[in-house]
């Protein structure tokens, strides 16, 4: 195992040992990993493999069997759901999940309103920001007041990462965003990623989108069957024999 | 004393039992609480007085042929407050079914008028338990005919082609279309069955507790509390809940207060629901209203 | 631009003429009309409480007639026994149904979807139960009688014109304050909460909190329209304060469509009205009244204003999106 | 398409349902005055608002019926001032709210000279705002203490035309104790408002012997099975037992009473207990109920029995309480009306406080006060399913000016 982490920066989400399971399905055994922040860290593994349950027992959907989730040096393995949102973590869901019934302002305005909780001070930036990040999503063109089912799918999924990055998170999870994309919108999302990096916000991206994972996470780590095959820079998983056992298999030509 | 209040209590407790298993039927059918099944159970006991009273027909056959009706009244009350509402949300057919519940118990006033009527004992007289308990015999043909149709229904439901036909309608329409079980006819079976179920208790407690236009919604309220207390969605916890219900209404009653009783099962349900959300005999349930 | 401004005409004109025309109401109406009318309104803010608590929050909720009947009783008990002026008694007991409801709220909610509804057909039950039977507070089956009318700053307000515009103006003020928590972060927590409640705790939403938070604003609200009632009628029983009367509620709103204040009003009007308009049928008039339910139901099972937002969004949105694509 | 097919089968469901509905008791807005002679002569019209759907229909029933044979007889009589009468009823739904709107519907008629209100007091104690401030000569059927305190005090519109329940709870509660010789009462009463104010009442008539009830067993409106209560009550061993409550639960309570073993002790009840409904309803148990009841089929006044015996003609039916009630109402505003000579509201009022001897159907009445103005009723027992009664109670009026 090797790290290419700046060994003189602190982590500031830190899993030792996570372990749960579900009734005899061990949906997560042992898992540590550590993110830095403005980091990319990649999280994948076949189907049913146990990334999705991850994100659930890091934001607190699922609590714990064993083991620790640290932020910023504290433990929140006993923090209810929404406080856990207020330190900083941040998700988004592998469908969307807006405001159906209201227009795309108030859905934004979510996340506003989840920064306003955290108390971060700088609201008068708000709308500003809030314009860089539609023009990064490409969302410029659409009217705020609109039902929020004018918009397509894709352009949803933007909405809500667009939605969470607002509450300038630490910790941004994505899941699976990139998933049901064309080619244009995969940008938009290359683009909200970046500027996350860009405010030091670290990402564990969830994808099956092997080209976008391995262009642009600086590590990874594979799940199988609720175990941690293997972690690393993207060109060693590339090679790892296990990996290419257990995930990859033998159509990896297939996946690109 | 005891004895005689344990013979009332579980009395009553199986006709609530009937009522909450009629809705409990329906609501594994469709998703949505019957809020009109109490006055199933008054339209049951008005059709068994039609019978008994009015055309002079003995009372068993009365009772039959009344519960028989009411499974048509079941199967037309599904056709026009459920079925044009299928596709609608939960609380949209929650509301039409209280719309229909006003329509009966309105159209059985206009109909038999307001003055309480009776019908026949099933079986006249009484026997004296243990020295002092007096028990009527009428309140043992209700225990014992609540109980042979209960399990009769409960073995349709689970032994028999029809019965399977139902269960897999009620756990997913889609599915059960997909292969070959026409949905409507299998709905229609449930209402007409629930309907029937109820029907019954009526033409049994009219002796007892004489008929009026207005007799469902507390009989139907209580049932409610049966379904809660007893674990909610499945057929024995109604049956379960029914009894308890009906025995805390006897007990509390001669031994807590009389003044609060009705308040005293409701009480009972707040405090199950929230240390007990499922119900003192419920198990899993599924995410559907 | 010799288009019409529509959004001008919709959002200004059209609420103008229906506010200047409330306002000419007690002029030509009858004093039954109008008494119809306050009921009516009443009436409204009650199923405005449902509109938080079951529009925006996602919770269905039978027990508002009795936070309406503890209003009541509050403010006639507030009135009779402290000798409150009628003003601060109504924001008393408004206030204090909102507290009432909070904890409540706070203990209930644990509960989840159906659970709390249930749970809420209790509670009602066990506060029609009270109603009937505390004597001391509630003047038991008997009631309260000789509640003194509303009065503000020794202005008695005994007619029924005079009430019609104090209830019309809270009505007013309670549609606006809907328009505003509807905007408001907290507003939008609900609604994030009757989505999908899981979402909502990953955006930082308590849910156990905020519920508990719309219960007691829907409280506020019932409260309110207690107090109302109590110096409207003069005279409080419990067989007023029932579940018939909440699943009214319910009917109300589910006809106008649970997802605005305008809708709720309107459903309010319809249910209410129609009851009057069936009286000629004497005999048959609750009978033709549930048919009708079931009707109106089975007609527009979204609700009235949701057929008429759909038709707003396809017709008069569509036009104004390609007047600003012509710009 | 289905939709249509829906509401066709609902509108099938409503005709079919009101096809097979009673013929009787649909008068109502449009009742015309009977009489042919009179027909050129506008009527003088009274209203009457009644609980005719909704959970208390039977008061409803009986009193669209009363009206029906007070209307026929006054106008065949050549009506009043000329004029023949015409009775416009409105459902007072059994709420406080549909009980104001209904006296407000019909207030809004000026031609309206009088109200006559519902058999409960919590209904006439909700329409006294209305008529205080509506200025209407308002009568009503409630027997409350409460309700003949708000005639007489608060306000002068409001007349209590009834009996008010203590002078008949406490005439039962002297017989009980001065000719029954008992001594050890329970009480069974319904926590409904009448039946509760009763239930005190009858309390209060025992204080006067110095006596205090055993047991006093309250129950909720709609209880079915008392096996709860009637145990409490054995437990206790009494020898008599005081019943308030509604017709149905009446006869339940009863039967109940019987068939738990108490046969031979004897039960004492408010109005409803000798009622012709409780009597058909609770079949042979009822015998052997004493009742001290403002009206019976079977009492002596004359014109009772007259109206008793046309009921019986016309509806096939044993008169009821409401039904009498009105027939009395209806004839004391005529009366009133006869008096002024006039149909002005103010002056219909005044003229009802001059009327001080009364006879009715129901029994003698006196309007000098607002409240309390029946003077009296029946003290019956029940044999053989008949209510035979056993003396008339009647009490002078204390004026105090």
């Amino acid at each position: 195992m090797t790290s290419i982490s700046n060994t003189q920066k602190q982590p500031v989400l830190k899993l030792i040992n996570v372990c749960k399971r579900f009734g005899g399905v061990v949906a997560a055994n042992e898992i540590s990993f550590e993110l830095y922040a403005g980091e990319i860290f990649g999280l994948i593994g076949p189907n049913g493999s146990g990334k999705t349950t991850l994100i659930n027992l890091i934001t607190g959907i699922y609590s714990v069997d064993s083991g620790s989730i640290v932020l910023d040096g504290k433990n929140i393995v006993r923090m209810p759901i929404h406080n856990r949102a207020r330190v900083g973590i941040v998700r988004t869901f592998q469908h969307p999940r807006l405001l159906g019934r209201c227009d795309i302002r108030a859905n934004i305005s979510l996340g506003k309103d989840l920064a306003d909780k955290r108390k971060i001070p700088d609201t008068d930036k708000y709308q500003e920001r809030m314009g860089v990040l539609l023009e990064a999503a490409g969302l410029t063109n659409v009217d705020l007041s609109d039902s929020i089912e004018k918009l397509s799918y894709g352009q949803q999924k933007m909405l809500e990462i667009v939605r969470a990055l607002l509450s300038k998170p630490k910790v941004l999870l994505l899941d699976e965003p990139a998933a049901g994309l064309n080619r244009k919108e995969m940008s938009y999302i290359i683009n909200l990623i970046d500027f996350a990096v860009k405010e030091d916000i670290c990402v564990l991206l969830i994808e099956h989108a092997m080209d976008l994972v391995m262009s642009i996470c600086q590590r990874l780590t594979v799940l199988n069957f609720g175990q941690q095959i293997a972690s690393g820079i993207p060109s060693e998983i590339q090679e790892n024999p296990a990996v290419i056992k257990a995930y990859l298999g033998g159509s990896r030509n297939a996946e690109n | 004393m005891n004895l005689q209040l344990l013979v009332s209590g579980v009395s009553t407790g199986v006709v609530y039992g009937l009522i909450a298993m009629g809705m409990v039927l329906i609501f594994r059918a469709v998703g949505v609480m019957n809020f009109a099944q109490g006055e199933f159970l008054m339209f049951g006991g008005y059709l068994c007085y039609t019978l008994n009273r009015l055309l002079h027909l003995p009372i068993g056959l009365s009772l039959i042929l009344a519960s028989l009706l009411m499974g048509a009244v079941g199967v037309i009350f599904m056709r026009t407050s459920y079925w044009p509402l299928r596709n609608a949300q939960a609380r949209a057919i929650i509301v039409s079914a209280m719309g229909a519940s006003i329509v009966l118990k309105e159209g059985a006033r206009l109909i038999w008028g307001s003055i309480p009527v009776t019908v026949e004992r099933v079986v006249n007289g009484s026997t004296t338990l243990a020295g002092s308990a007096v028990v009527q015999w009428q309140y043992v043909a209700i225990i014992v005919i609540s109980a042979m149709i209960m399990a009769l229904v409960y073995l349709l439901l689970e032994k028999t082609f029809i019965g399977h036909i139902m269960q897999a309608t009620a756990q997913d329409q889609y599915m059960a279309s997909l292969v070959g079980i026409p949905v409507i006819m299998s709905i229609g079976l449930t209402f007409a069955l629930s309907a029937f179920l109820t029907g019954i208790g009526g033409g049994l407690l009219a002796p007892l507790f004489f008929l009026n236009n207005t007799m469902g919604a507390t009989a139907g309220a209580k049932a409610f509390a049966a379904i809660v207390i007893g674990g909610f969605g499945s057929v024995q916890g109604a049956i379960i809940g029914g009894l308890i219900v009906g025995l805390v209404e006897a007990f509390g009653g001669a031994y807590i207060s009389t003044t609060y009783q009705l308040v005293l099962i409701y009480v009972m349900l707040v405090l199950v629901l929230m240390f007990r959300p499922q119900g003192i005999f419920g198990g899993k349930i599924q995410e559907k209203a | 631009m010799k288009q019409l401004n529509y959004k001008f005409v919709i959002k200004y004109i059209l609420p103008g003429l229906f506010l200047a025309f409330c306002l000419a109401i007690p002029g030509f109406t009858s004093g039954y009309m109008l008494r119809v009318l306050n009921i009516a309104l009443i009436t409204y803010l009650c199923v405005l409480s449902l509109y938080v608590i079951l529009g925006m929050c996602g919770q269905n909720s039978f027990a508002q007639a009795g936070l309406w009947g503890v209003g009541a009783y509050m403010a006639a008990n507030f009135v009779m026994k402290m000798g409150a002026p009628p003003l601060a008694a109504l924001l008393l007991s408004s206030l204090g149904t909102a507290v009432f409801a909070f904890v409540l709220g706070f203990a209930f909610f644990r509960l989840r979807q159906y659970y709390f509804t249930f749970a809420s057909v209790g509670l009602m039950a066990i506060l029609n139960g009270l109603f009937m039977n505390w004597n001391e507070v509630t003047g038991g089956a008997l009631g309260i009688t000789n509640i003194p009318s509303f009065s503000i700053g020794g202005a008695i307000i005994k007619s029924e014109p005079g009430n019609f515009y104090v209830i019309f103006f809270i009505c007013l003020a309670a549609f606006f304050l809907m328009k505003v928590l509807f905007n408001s972060a907290l507003g939008r927590s609900f609604m994030a909460i009757r989505d999908n409640e899981i979402a909502a705790n990953c955006l930082g939403v308590n849910s156990l909190l905020t519920k508990s938070i719309a219960f007691g604003i829907s409280g506020a609200l019932c409260g309110a329209a207690g107090a109302l009632y109590a110096f409207l009628a003069g005279y409080l029983s419990y067989q007023t304060f029932t579940f018939q009367q909440s699943t009214m509620y319910l009917i109300m709103i589910m006809l106008g469509g649970t997802m605005s204040p305008s809708g709720a009003l309107i459903g309010t009007l319809i249910i209410s009205l129609l009851q009057e308009w069936v009286r000629p049928l004497q005999n048959y008039m609750q009978f033709i009244y549930g048919a009708g339910i079931m009707i109106l139901m089975i007609v527009q099972p979204e609700g009235i204003f949701g057929g008429g937002k759909a038709i707003y969004d396809k017709y008069l949105k569509h036009s104004k999106t390609a007047r600003t694509e012509a710009d | 398409m289905k939709r249509i097919l829906a509401i066709l089968l609902i509108v099938c469901m409503a005709f079919g349902m009101t096809a097979c509905g009673q013929p009787a008791a649909t008068s109502g807005e449009k009742t015309a005055p009977a009489s042919g002679a009179e027909s050129a002569a506008k009527p003088i019209k009274i209203g009457l608002t009644t609980v005719l759907t909704g959970d208390r229909s039977l008061e409803g029933e009986y009193a669209s019926n009363g009206i029906k044979i007070i209307q026929q007889e006054i106008n065949d009589a050549g009506g009043v001032l000329g004029r023949p009468i015409e009775i416009v009823i409105q459902d007072a739904l059994g709420t406080d709210v549909g009980a104001v709107n209904a006296y407000r519907k019909l207030a809004d008629d000026s031609e309206i000279v009088a109200i006559i209100g519902s058999d409960s007091s919590n209904d006439n104690m909700a329409v006294s705002p209305a008529a205080l401030e509506l200025k209407i000569p308002t009568t009503a059927q409630g027997s409350s203490p409460k309700l003949r305190d708000m005639c007489n005090n608060d306000n002068p519109w409001l007349f209590q035309l009834r009996a008010c329940d203590e002078t008949l709870c406490a005439s039962l509660m002297r017989y009980a104790v001065e000719t029954g010789g008992y001594k050890k009462f329970a009480i069974i009463h319904d926590t409904e408002t009448s039946s509760a104010d009763q239930a005190r009442l009858f309390t209060e008539g025992l204080a006067k012997y110095g006596i205090e009830p055993v047991v006093v067993v309250p129950f909720t409106t709609g209880t079915k099975d008392f096996t709860s209560h009637i145990t409490q009550i054995q437990k206790a061993g009494v020898d008599a037992i005081i019943g308030a409550c509604f017709q149905a639960e009446a006869a339940i309570l009863i039967q109940q009473i019987r068939a738990l073993g108490m046969t031979d002790i004897p039960i004492f009840g408010s109005n409803a207990f000798a009622d012709p409904v409780t009597i058909r309803l609770a079949g042979d148990a009822v015998n052997g109920v004493y009742c001290a009841s403002a009206w019976v089929p079977t009492t002596p006044n004359p014109k009772g029995a007259a109206l008793a015996k046309k009921y019986k003609e016309l509806f096939n039916e044993d008169c009821g309480k409401a039904a009498a009630q009105v027939y009395d109402h209806v004839s004391i505003i005529v009366e009133a009306i006869k008096r002024a000579g006039t149909t002005d509201r103010a002056a219909v009022r005044d003229a009802m406080n001059t009327i001080d001897n009364y006879e009715g159907a129901v029994t003698r009445y006196d309007l000098r006060t607002n409240g309390d103005c029946g003077r009296g009723g029946l003290l019956v027992k029940v044999e053989n399913q008949v209510a035979v009664v056993l003396d008339q109670i009647t009490s002078e009026k204390i004026i105090k000016k």
